[in-house]
């Protein structure tokens, strides 16, 4: 799919409107939309709806693939079952807006939903989405994606990444589906010029001096080893103390794919449904017989972590982090994940 | 404000003692104006303790998250004393768990903390969101002074703090084993102006707003988790049998959840504003907690965390309490 | 709003006085509106709040809540803890929107046949006025 | 495999023996697939499990306590504890359950020929090792002596009281019952398994020992069986934990970074050590 000479346009800013209007009779589109203070992927019918004055969006947009709450199928209820699977989301989507470190978090959860069973809710959702990136030329205080060798103004996970360059937008295609779309719509475009490639340049050396904070991770091979000496140090324990166990940082991160499963019913009908849910719960690993294998919140919290830092790597080979610092926008007592992982490295066994 | 020098003096005395185990208080946070909770297990971890207008955190929760590992053989039960810094709308808390019986007085010891006022995080962010490095404040006549990066900014304290200290009756804290500092008479008087505006509107208007903020509500539970207040053993959203609030997340299962979570802090709540200001979603959620006040207080002259001998408002009654609405 | 719309209302009556109400109220014949389906407690006091917003959510149009009079309760004080709780459910009830005149509570004693067919007679034609309930009820969209 | 692994196939509950009564009670139920070519198709190892959904109350992960051999149904044995394994308690042969699966690794049976096989069970924990006991006693020619050892609480929370008897019968082996405290008319060891486990000393020569009761007894079992002289990897366990999607990716069941659903849920002693995680 790759296409190796990756296409670059400029897209005139006052044109965005006009080239959206065109995405929208086409797509469904998902864009960021303001609401109470907070930022949300919407669906939108009209361009003027966009807000792109904003760094990371309340909820992460994972919620587009891994809904909140998925009807898994729906049966009758009573003694004569009959299974009636939900209809597959057909429709071609397009999330516009969303950021490179966001974009990330969908390839790092297609190894969870790929994987040996395949999930046909998220991979149909994945499969008949666009993605429209745009680069984040103001990270936020604690936008810490530099620490895993990315950038706020990367393509790599988008299939079209927009970045502000004054007048315009500078357009990168990354792959064919992404040459597809700018295609249909080719005359917005117009080459892009050396000049506009080396505003792009100043854009990202911009957007990376912003970023002040940096989680120190020399190598991911030495911090998963050094992860696994140090499980059963005090450190996770102080460090637990201070957790209220309320699971904000589960629900908001991007990479996060824990889920319930439960049955709803009425009298004559019922469905089975996914749900979100949270490590940093008592409930969730808690046995019928009573016994729970992590019974306190040092065994949570570090769970949490090991599971991004540690496990996920060994499985996937990847940081299951993207750096978008919600988890520690969000702790209300102040639990800082950039502070915890590179402290690690002084921790002793 | 209170004098951070006698606090780490009273601390380090009291994590010096044989019956208590560790003392919690505040610490700088990793960035910006952020405070953490910091525990005190030896003198030394009490250097750390600060206090400023900064420190948001109710640190009464802590006595309800506490854990206790079944015992081993032979082991005994831990009965040292946990010690806490509260501020005022803290010690309500505080006294409304000894009222129910969730604590044991003896069992605790309490640093008392009189309070002029907390900076709200959300203002104070929105005034310098690229806050990296940890910022001091200063307290001085009706100012906030930082000191930020070289510079010196004087803001006046109206604009910054939370609008619960705007209105607080019990800036000192009611209870205390250690008080630091002169007490504050509380000046002030809690009126409910937000609360009276919404209640006159239209229901249709009223439903509108509610329906709007709870359509948001991702049930994270972050409200449940960081009230001192909500410490029940099984929650009532995580019971299966009867499963009362189901757990797809829509505004009917929302509604129901926030109108529940108010309706237990019922006569309970002591207003510290935890629970709004750990919600991502930025549900008002003292809006709903503040009308329950405002209710009990009219209805039955009842005000939470005031006396831990009274008896809970809900498990009481007056011969004479009101009958206006009942058939 | 449906001109012939006939509202659901779901009734927690008490065992010792409001059921024993309504009992008599059937054996002597009198007429009342069919609309409300009663659910006996034991008392009133055993009515939690979750009660009546689950029976809203599941589409019941409007609640009825009838306890002992005053002073003869069964078990002394379970009517004067439920009229507490009831009157700060329907102070908060109505501040997120949802008319008051949805959830209702009378004293019925176990001789009052007559008393308890004309709460009923009102509680219904109020809520019938009201119309369906439009809030927070559960869809089951699936 | 189905295009949704989410959806379970139907089965008709077709016979519910009761093994063990009281509080925490054992049923066993014999499932039958209703769709004919999944009822023909359906495969298994031992050691693996099934997803068992009642519908519009959840769905529990059960170890197949049936064995290969047998064809046309499976077996789940079952404790009372929870709401839906509470429910299932109520379900009466001819009711309707989901079922999807097989799920999770397998005892490897195919590498254990010509060993001898030391099979130590307490309470429930003998599900999977009924259905891996089942298919080598089918296969009997393959495998060396067996030694069965089962202990209860009492006699009354023996499963399978059956099928003991008739192994006792089985030709090299040997059956050792136990139960932990003393009563009248037992004829045979009162203790913990681990303790008959010393008595019954089994050699570890060209060994292999599986082990699945509550936690206490494994690990109890795991250290007398290194007593006795066994190698971490001749010592086979398997771990349960609450489960949801059996499939890896709800994100409950993991040991460090192993899920009990997909990776496990056997595993050697030898990997348990070296995981780090909770158990």
């Amino acid at each position: 799919m790759k296409v190796n000479n990756m296409e670059k346009f400029v897209l005139p800013k006052e044109k965005l409107s006009e080239w959206i209007n065109k995405i929208i009779s086409t797509y469904q589109v998902f864009a960021p939309v303001k609401e109470e203070e907070l930022i949300f992927f919407k669906q939108i019918k009209n361009p003027s709806e966009i807000d792109l004055e904003f760094v990371n969006s309340a909820v992460p947009p994972k919620v587009l693939l891994f809904q909140q709450t998925e009807t898994l199928f729906k049966f009758t209820n009573g003694k004569n079952i009959q299974i009636t699977p939900t209809t597959s989301h057909n429709e071609k989507t397009l999330i516009f807006g969303i950021r490179p470190c966001d974009a990330k978090s969908f390839s790092i959860l297609d190894h969870v939903f790929k994987g040996d069973y395949k999930d046909p809710y998220y991979l149909t959702k994945r499969k008949n989405m666009l993605l429209v990136g745009i680069s984040c030329n103001q990270p936020a205080v604690n936008c810490f994606c530099t620490s895993f060798d990315d950038s706020p103004t990367s393509s790599k996970h988008v299939d079209v990444l927009l970045t502000d360059i004054g007048d315009k937008y500078y357009v990168e295609v990354q792959n064919e589906k992404g040459k597809q779309l700018v295609e249909s719509t080719k005359k917005l475009f117009t080459p892009a010029t050396e000049k506009d490639s080396n505003k792009k340049k100043d854009v990202e050396k911009k957007a990376f001096d912003t970023i002040t904070r940096h989680m120190n991770i020399k190598n991911v091979d030495t911090l998963v080893k050094k992860l696994d000496i140090i499980f059963d140090a005090p450190y996770w324990k102080n460090i637990a103390m201070k957790c209220l166990g309320c699971g904000a940082c589960t629900y908001l991160c991007p990479t996060c794919h824990c889920f319930d499963i439960q049955d709803e019913t009425t009298l004559t009908k019922g469905a089975r449904i996914r749900i979100w849910d949270s490590c940093m719960r008592p409930e969730y690993t808690l046995h019928a017989s009573g016994h729970n294998p992590r019974p306190g919140r040092m065994n949570r919290v570090r769970n949490r972590i090991y599971h991004k830092y540690n496990y996920y790597p060994k499985n996937h080979q990847v940081i299951a982090c993207v750096g978008c610092g919600r988890c520690i926008d969000n702790c209300p007592v102040n639990i800082d994940i950039i502070d915890v992982i590179t402290k690690t490295a002084e921790v002793k066994p | 404000m209170v004098n951070e020098k006698q606090l780490k003096t009273e601390a380090k005395k009291l994590v010096a003692r044989d019956d208590v185990k560790y003392v919690i208080g505040y610490e700088k946070g990793t960035y910006g104006f952020q405070v953490t909770p910091c525990f005190a297990f030896t003198p030394e971890d009490t250097e750390r303790f600060i206090f400023s207008p900064l420190c948001v955190h109710n640190l009464a929760v802590y006595f309800m998250l506490e854990e206790k590992p079944p015992l081993r053989k032979g082991e005994k039960e831990d009965t040292r004393k946990i010690g806490v810094v509260v501020k005022g709308c803290d010690a309500r808390a505080v006294v409304q768990i000894l009222q129910e019986k969730g604590l044991k007085r003896e069992n605790i010891v309490i640093i008392g903390v009189p309070c002029t006022g907390i900076i709200d995080p959300k203002k104070i962010n929105a005034k310098f969101p690229h806050q990296v490095k940890t910022v001091d404040v200063k307290e001085e006549g009706n100012n906030f002074v930082f000191n930020i990066n070289g510079k010196t900014h004087n803001i006046p304290k109206e604009e910054l703090l939370f609008e619960k200290c705007k209105q607080c009756e019990y800036p000192t804290p009611v209870i205390s084993d250690i008080l630091l500092g002169e007490p504050i008479k509380g000046s002030k008087k809690e009126e409910y102006k937000e609360i009276k505006t919404l209640e006159k509107k239209a229901l249709q208007e009223k439903w509108k707003f509610w329906s709007k903020e709870f359509e948001r509500c991702i049930r994270c539970y972050a409200c449940r988790n960081a009230c001192p207040l909500c410490y029940c053993k099984e929650c009532i959203v995580d019971q299966l049998s009867p499963q009362w609030i189901q757990r797809s997340v829509n505004l009917s299962e929302n509604t129901v959840w926030n109108i529940i979570r108010a309706y237990h802090l019922a006569g309970r709540c002591s207003g510290c504003g935890e629970c709004e200001r750990a919600c991502p979603m930025n549900i008002p959620l003292t809006k709903l907690n503040k009308k329950i006040e405002k209710d009990i207080k009219e209805l039955f002259e009842y005000i939470a965390g005031l006396n831990p001998e009274e008896k809970p408002l809900l498990a009481m009654f007056k011969p004479n309490d009101t009958e206006e609405t009942i058939l | 709003m449906e001109k012939d719309f006939e509202p659901n209302i779901i009734g927690f009556l008490c065992n010792w006085c409001s059921y024993a109400g309504a009992d008599l109220a059937g054996t002597s014949r009198i007429q009342y509106p069919p609309n409300l389906k009663v659910i006996r407690v034991m008392c009133s006091g055993r009515i939690n709040p979750i009660f009546v917003i689950n029976a809203l959510q599941q589409g019941a149009d409007g609640v009825l809540i009838g306890g002992c009079h005053p002073g003869d309760c069964h078990y002394e004080r379970g009517n004067y803890l439920a009229r507490r709780r009831y009157a700060i459910l329907r102070e908060l009830l109505e501040y997120i929107g949802i008319d008051p005149g949805r959830v209702r509570m009378t004293w019925v004693s176990a001789s009052e046949g007559k008393k308890f067919a004309e709460v009923v007679k009102e509680v219904t034609d109020e809520i019938r006025e009201l119309g369906p309930i439009q809030h927070f009820k559960r869809e089951n969209t699936w | 495999m189905k295009d949704n692994p989410y959806q379970p196939w139907l089965a008709t509950i077709d016979t519910v023996c009761e093994e063990v009564g009281g509080k925490r009670a054992i049923k066993t139920f014999k499932l039958v697939f209703q769709d004919k070519k999944i009822k023909d198709d359906f495969t298994f190892l031992p050691g693996q499990c099934v997803m068992v959904s009642l519908f519009g109350k959840g769905e529990c992960f059960f170890a197949i306590s049936s064995s290969p051999t047998q064809k046309g149904f499976i077996e789940v044995s079952v404790m009372k504890l929870g709401k839906v394994t509470s429910a299932l308690h109520e379900c009466e042969p001819g009711d309707i359950v989901g079922v999807r699966g097989p799920y999770g690794n397998h005892f490897d049976v195919q590498g254990w020929k010509g060993k001898n096989l030391i099979f130590i069970g307490g309470g429930i924990g003998q599900a999977p090792i009924r259905s891996l006991i089942k298919y080598v006693v089918d296969n009997r020619k393959n495998y060396g002596k067996f030694d069965i050892l089962y202990g209860a609480r009492t006699s009354k929370d023996i499963c399978y009281t059956k099928e003991f008897v008739e192994l006792k019968t089985c030709e090299n082996t040997n059956t050792c019952l136990s139960i932990d405290v003393k009563e009248d008319g037992w004829g045979e060891f009162v203790g913990f398994v681990p303790d008959n486990l010393m008595r019954v000393k089994p050699s570890p020569k060209n060994a292999i020992a599986v082990t699945c009761g509550p936690p206490i007894m494994i690990k109890f079992v795991i250290q007398n069986l290194l007593k006795l002289g066994f190698t971490e990897d001749q010592i086979f366990t398997t771990i349960e934990m609450r489960m949801k999607c059996g499939i890896g990716k709800c994100g409950r069941c993991n040991i460090g970074n192993l899920y009990v659903c997909k990776d496990g849920p056997v595993f050697s002693y030898q990997q348990l050590k070296n995981i780090k995680g909770e158990q």
